[in-house]
């Protein structure tokens, strides 16, 4: 018998069934939860992350007074990485939760090209719609969702994430809603060796606190063969080289680029996925110990439903497992993040110049066996950078696989250049000692797998 | 000491826990020893040594009954720099807290090991808290701690509590 | 009363002076280091480093029946990475310290070529050799040294690494023997703001408990117009970038590169250089935390006199700090160095397709301008390369780190390979952005130092 039953607060203010969509209704039996979850508003900047806010005219386009700052200005280099793709019109800063609807709603990557449904899947909370679209089948509403126009969809939106979202309403325990997520980690599972792999079945509760952000905080696209379907490209493991691989056998891409006619594959936010190759989930770190950490309500001990920077309080997110000073930790972690941006500014100018210099041999007549090469190792670049580039922690998730990942965008773009030269792809693979020394780290992942 | 009130396991520790909470047990000790020394007799190796050193002190909760050995040496010196000195002994979380069977199990079961891999000298430089006794401890944090985290605990299935030493590792033994 | 007092070892056998050079008679007092010590000799290997034993056939050159097993075998890029240098002819895997004067002695490097006496400072027991020479004066001991050829230094030598090289005869203290480090801390000491700086007098033991391993696993040149004074880079700071400008002021090069005619600086062990930028040592854990960790002898705790891979025994070496398994703990360390020879193995065979076409370029009469810049931009990618290649932890000293230097070996190639297409060292500069960055990771980096 436990002890912790003694006194408990008022629990049952309201019952909560799975209709109860609204985020105040289930406020009313978890004040303190809902309090801080109302906080994602606030907008603190940091060093390189948090949230910069910037005021606004508000136009019919967009009635937004205050918005996040824009990453386009800040580095105009994206414009030329995405040359042709929506993104080179209005990419900002992320910021807190309560915004993720008002901000897909008005960005002009919306407002100025057609989207489908899918994009909502990530931006509203979702069980209500799923529900009503699917008639109470969550897989069916989720097809209909994304065979919708982005228009259509948002009709059904009543808000950002809310408590169900993440919670069952009847035990409160963590659960799963989104079928892509779902589809997502059992191909994952699959790719490591665990057939039929439940989420909401098999995985412990410390490992929903990192699961529950992976339905939306990971790279994905929309499959075109499958109506548009959300899918994350997991099936030959998680990372890069089997996401890149993955992409290779799909043929997947999603725009042309503009100045070289390459075929490009864009990343998004993966913050699971790097995550998951760094020492942090490796000792076990979830995403909520960090971004959710404990705080005191009075004689209570809850979670800090204020999700943002745990650099603007790293006593406690960090703190009970690293003693040292805040000044000493965020010094840390800011000595990790300029690294990372020397590396990948390096690494970014690299990729312009392969950029232009395919533009110039195309404009030389170079042949087109040696452009179309050069286009390939572009495609790796910038599929490799905007990997880290749109990945939020600046580096910090996982430092050392992240500056690896730079490396292959480099290598991809000082053979691109190469091949401009006339260099074949076979005089641009990997030496034999390279090759050799892949297979045998090969053969140590695969044998850790087991 | 002996009249100092014991408290149970059903007690919730009170405000004036720390004083009240060192005595846990302590009626029981002499069945204690009993069932230790009877388990250790039949190894006679380690009942030599639980002698050697002071194997009466084990029973003890008196920390410094436990670093008698000076295997627990570094353990009691961060256990006094640790946040936990005036409020725990190390049986407090040590050993569990639910029924008493167990408890002399645990307690024997250690003490017959820590007795005979003192004596052969087969321990590693820094020990290694093995998985059912690190349950044990997790068990003894909730024990003391049950109602600050009832909140936390309540969303939780059973059998699928915090691990409490993920980010409280040093709370017994400061580094 | 603790039963851990009752076996204390005496330690008064002897009396121990500054001219008690035998490590046998230091034995007398402290039998236990002195039996560790001894143990330097064995050979186990890890999956990277350790030492792997080779059995030879003895000659009148080389009488060693086993040596450590050769680094140029293994990968024969070196041979093009050092072409012309005597790198070039014989490298090993380091291996205990039992072995740093014979290893110096027989190495084709010194019976081949033709040695300075500065080559001993980091390979014998100094004090008695430095005493002799200079009659009694440190200094000038050791100005002695490096004016003789390495044959007559090596006369003077009595065997590798002594007690009295690190510690104080009479007191047991840690001390600093080395003059070379002697100025260079005080020099990376001014850089950081910190005038006059006498590490013997001005070091915490915790600081010793590194510095005494910083006499010699460190990156050194030899002065030229000092009398091949052996000398640490450190008056700009001692990160790589400030190594570099270091290289760049003074002019020092160490060889001209047998294939392009590059002028090339060597790196060679930068240990110390490379843990000073990591987390490890921003946490205050010094090496001999790592490879001297305390061993339980009897009743006592004693320094582990057997340096060699902390992999050997994690328990030991790392179990102080991480209470995690021993495998969990070598597969972290593993991940690392794998990621590391990944992109070493990248950034190398970027070099290497650098040099070839440098070569290509010569012949093919490519004009001198380009061709000259090539070559610079050869030498500083083959110092980057070098740096991590050379450092013997394959990458865990500092894993983010050495792969950000690595990324700067890699761009030095590309723009190499840029160069060669007639690109001008003005256009292949950074972009303003990127200088921005570098401007602003400056100034917190000079912030942080005040
Ligand atoms: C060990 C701590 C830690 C863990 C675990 C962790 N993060 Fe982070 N995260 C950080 C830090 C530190 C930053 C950088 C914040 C800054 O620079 O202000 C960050 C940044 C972010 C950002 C950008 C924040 C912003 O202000 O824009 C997002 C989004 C994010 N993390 C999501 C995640 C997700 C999702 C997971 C789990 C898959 C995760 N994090 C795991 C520490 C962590
Ligand atoms: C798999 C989940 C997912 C999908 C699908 C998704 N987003 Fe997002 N989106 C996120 C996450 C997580 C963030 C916050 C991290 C960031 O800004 O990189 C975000 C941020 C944004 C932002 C604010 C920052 C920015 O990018 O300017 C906008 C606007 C946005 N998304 C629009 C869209 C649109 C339009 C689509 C569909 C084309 C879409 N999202 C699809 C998860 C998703
Ligand atoms: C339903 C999709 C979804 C889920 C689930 C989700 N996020 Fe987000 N998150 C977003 C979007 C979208 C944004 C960007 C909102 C914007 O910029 O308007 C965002 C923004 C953030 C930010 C930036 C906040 C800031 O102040 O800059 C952090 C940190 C973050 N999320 C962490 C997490 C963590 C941790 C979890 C899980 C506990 C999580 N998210 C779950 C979609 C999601
Ligand atoms: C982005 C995901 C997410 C959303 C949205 C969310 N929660 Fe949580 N919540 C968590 C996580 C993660 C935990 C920690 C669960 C654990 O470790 O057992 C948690 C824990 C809780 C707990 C357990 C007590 C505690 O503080 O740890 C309560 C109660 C709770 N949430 C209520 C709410 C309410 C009410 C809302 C809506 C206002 C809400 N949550 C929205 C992720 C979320
Ligand atoms: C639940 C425990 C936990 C929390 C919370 C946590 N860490 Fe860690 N951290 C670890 C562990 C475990 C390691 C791996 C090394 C080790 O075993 O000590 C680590 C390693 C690190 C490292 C070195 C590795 C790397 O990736 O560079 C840094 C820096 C770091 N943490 C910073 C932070 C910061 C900043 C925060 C808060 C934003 C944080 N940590 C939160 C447990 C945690
Ligand atoms: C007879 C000497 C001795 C005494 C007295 C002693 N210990 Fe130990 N203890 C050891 C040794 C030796 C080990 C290492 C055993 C191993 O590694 O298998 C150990 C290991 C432990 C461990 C971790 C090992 C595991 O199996 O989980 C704990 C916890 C512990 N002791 C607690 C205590 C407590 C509490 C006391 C006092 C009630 C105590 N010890 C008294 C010698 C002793
Ligand atoms: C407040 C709780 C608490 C107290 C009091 C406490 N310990 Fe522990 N002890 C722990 C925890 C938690 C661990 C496991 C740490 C881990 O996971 O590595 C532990 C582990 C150990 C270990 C195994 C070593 C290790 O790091 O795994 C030994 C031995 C030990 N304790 C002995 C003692 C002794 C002797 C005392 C009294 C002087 C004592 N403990 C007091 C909580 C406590
Ligand atoms: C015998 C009862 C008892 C046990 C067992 C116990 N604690 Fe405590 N603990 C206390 C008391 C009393 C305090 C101080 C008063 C308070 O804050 O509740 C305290 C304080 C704390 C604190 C705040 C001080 C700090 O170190 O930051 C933490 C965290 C904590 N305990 C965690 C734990 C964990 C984790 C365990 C198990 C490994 C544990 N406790 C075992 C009684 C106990
Ligand atoms: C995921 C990390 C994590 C886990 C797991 C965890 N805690 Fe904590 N704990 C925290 C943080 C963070 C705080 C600091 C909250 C604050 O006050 O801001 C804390 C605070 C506490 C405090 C002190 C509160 C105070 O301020 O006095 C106690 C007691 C405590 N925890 C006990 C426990 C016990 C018992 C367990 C296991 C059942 C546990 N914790 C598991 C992170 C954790
Ligand atoms: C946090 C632990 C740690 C610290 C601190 C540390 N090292 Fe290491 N060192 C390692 C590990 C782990 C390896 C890799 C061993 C292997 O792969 O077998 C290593 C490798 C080495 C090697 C190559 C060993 C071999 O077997 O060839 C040398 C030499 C070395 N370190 C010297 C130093 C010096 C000098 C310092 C201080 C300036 C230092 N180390 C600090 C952990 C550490
Ligand atoms: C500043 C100190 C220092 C100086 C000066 C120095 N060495 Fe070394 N040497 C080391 C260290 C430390 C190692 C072990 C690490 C390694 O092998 O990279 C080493 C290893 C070696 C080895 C074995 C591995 C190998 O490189 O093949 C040889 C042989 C060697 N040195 C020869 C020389 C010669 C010849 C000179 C002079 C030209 C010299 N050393 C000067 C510090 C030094
Ligand atoms: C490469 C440097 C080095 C050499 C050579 C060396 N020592 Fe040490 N020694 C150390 C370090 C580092 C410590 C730890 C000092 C501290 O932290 O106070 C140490 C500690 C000691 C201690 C203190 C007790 C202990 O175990 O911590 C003694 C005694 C000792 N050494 C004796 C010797 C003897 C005898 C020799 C020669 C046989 C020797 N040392 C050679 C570096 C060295
Ligand atoms: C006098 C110069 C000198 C000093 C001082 C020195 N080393 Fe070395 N060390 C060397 C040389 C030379 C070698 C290579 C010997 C060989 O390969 O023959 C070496 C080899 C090593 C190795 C490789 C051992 C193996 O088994 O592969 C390690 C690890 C190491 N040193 C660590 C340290 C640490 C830690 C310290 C300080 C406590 C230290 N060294 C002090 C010169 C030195
Ligand atoms: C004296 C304490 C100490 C020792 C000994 C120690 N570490 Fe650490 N380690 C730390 C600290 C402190 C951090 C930084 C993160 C943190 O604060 O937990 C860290 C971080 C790490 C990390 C993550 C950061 C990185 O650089 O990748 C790894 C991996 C790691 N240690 C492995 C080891 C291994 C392997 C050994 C033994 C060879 C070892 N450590 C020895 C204290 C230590
Ligand atoms: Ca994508
Ligand atoms: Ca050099």
């Amino acid at each position: 018998e436990r002890k912790n039953e003694a006194a408990q607060p008022s629990h049952n203010v309201v019952e909560l069934t799975d209709t109860t969509y609204d985020p105040a209704v289930w406020g009313q039996n978890y004040p303190q939860q809902y309090e801080t979850y109302l906080q994602t508003d606030e907008m603190v900047p940091t060093r390189y992350a948090g949230a910069h806010a910037v005021e606004q005219e508000p136009t019919e386009d967009d009635p937004r007074t205050e918005a996040s700052s824009s990453r386009l200005e800040e580095d105009p280099r994206l414009e030329i990485m995405w040359a042709g793709y929506p993104f080179s019109v209005d990419y900002t800063h992320a910021r807190g939760h309560e915004y993720m609807l008002v901000d897909q709603m008005y960005t002009q990557r919306v407002t100025d090209f057609n989207q489908p449904g899918t994009c909502l899947n990530c931006h509203a909370s979702m069980p209500e719609i799923y529900n009503e679209l699917g008639d109470g089948d969550m897989n069916a509403g989720f097809d209909a969702v994304n065979a919708l126009s982005y228009e259509e969809a948002v009709e059904h939106a009543s808000g950002p994430i809310a408590c169900i979202d993440c919670h069952n309403p009847e035990t409160m325990e963590l659960q799963i809603t989104r079928p892509a997520f779902i589809n997502g980690i059992a191909d994952l599972k699959a790719a490591e060796g665990i057939e039929d792999y439940d989420v909401n079945r098999d995985a412990t509760t410390d490992e929903m606190r990192s699961y529950v952000c992976a339905q939306c905080h990971v790279e994905y696209y929309f499959d075109g063969d499958a109506g548009n379907r959300l899918t994350f490209p997991w099936s030959e493991g998680i990372h890069i080289d089997e996401i890149w691989e993955y992409y290779q056998k799909d043929g997947h891409i999603d725009f042309t680029h503009e100045i070289t006619g390459a075929e490009i594959v864009k990343a998004q936010h993966p913050e699971f996925d790097l995550w998951r190759n760094g020492v942090h989930a490796d000792a076990g770190v979830s995403c909520a110990d960090c971004h959710m950490a404990y705080d005191r309500a009075g004689a209570q001990k809850v979670t800090d439903h204020q999700i943002n920077s745990p650099l603007l309080d790293t006593n406690q997110s960090c703190g009970t497992c690293h003693s040292d000073d805040s000044d000493v930790l965020v010094n840390r972690v800011e000595t990790i993040q300029d690294r990372f941006i020397v590396s990948r500014d390096q690494t970014f100018d690299a990729l312009v110049s392969l950029i232009y210099n395919i533009e110039a041999a195309i404009e030389d007549g170079v042949d087109d066996e040696a452009i179309d090469l050069a286009r390939e190792y572009q495609n790796k670049a910038s599929f490799y950078l905007d990997y880290v580039y749109s990945e939020n922690s600046y580096g910090f998730h996982a430092p050392d696989y992240i500056q690896s990942i730079l490396m292959s965008s480099m290598d991809a773009s000082r053979n691109g250049e190469l091949a401009l030269t006339g260099k074949t792809a076979e005089e641009l693979e990997p030496s034999d000692i390279s090759q050799a020394n892949l297979e045998r780290n090969e053969q140590r992942r695969s044998a850790a797998n087991e | 000491m002996a009249e100092e009130e014991t408290v149970t396991a059903t007690e919730q520790p009170s405000e004036a826990g720390p004083a009240r909470q060192r005595t846990w047990l302590r009626g029981k000790n002499v069945l204690l020893f009993l069932a230790v020394f009877v388990f250790g007799s039949f190894i006679g190796v380690g009942s030599f040594t639980f002698l050697y050193a002071n194997g009466i002190g084990y029973l003890y909760d008196e920390p410094e009954g436990c670093a008698q050995c000076h295997a627990m040496d570094d353990y009691l010196e961060g256990y006094n720099k640790g946040s936990h000195k005036d409020v725990a002994t190390c049986n407090d979380c040590h050993m569990p807290h639910d029924n008493l069977a167990k408890s002399l199990w645990v307690k024997a079961d250690n003490g017959f090991w820590h007795a005979l891999k003192f004596t052969t000298g087969d321990y590693p430089t820094n020990i290694e808290i093995r998985e059912s006794n690190r349950q044990v401890t997790n068990e003894a944090c909730v024990y003391c701690h049950g109602d600050y985290l009832s909140g936390v605990h309540e969303v939780r299935a059973e059998g699928d509590e915090l691990d409490c030493t993920r980010c409280h590792e040093t709370v017994g033994h400061a580094k």
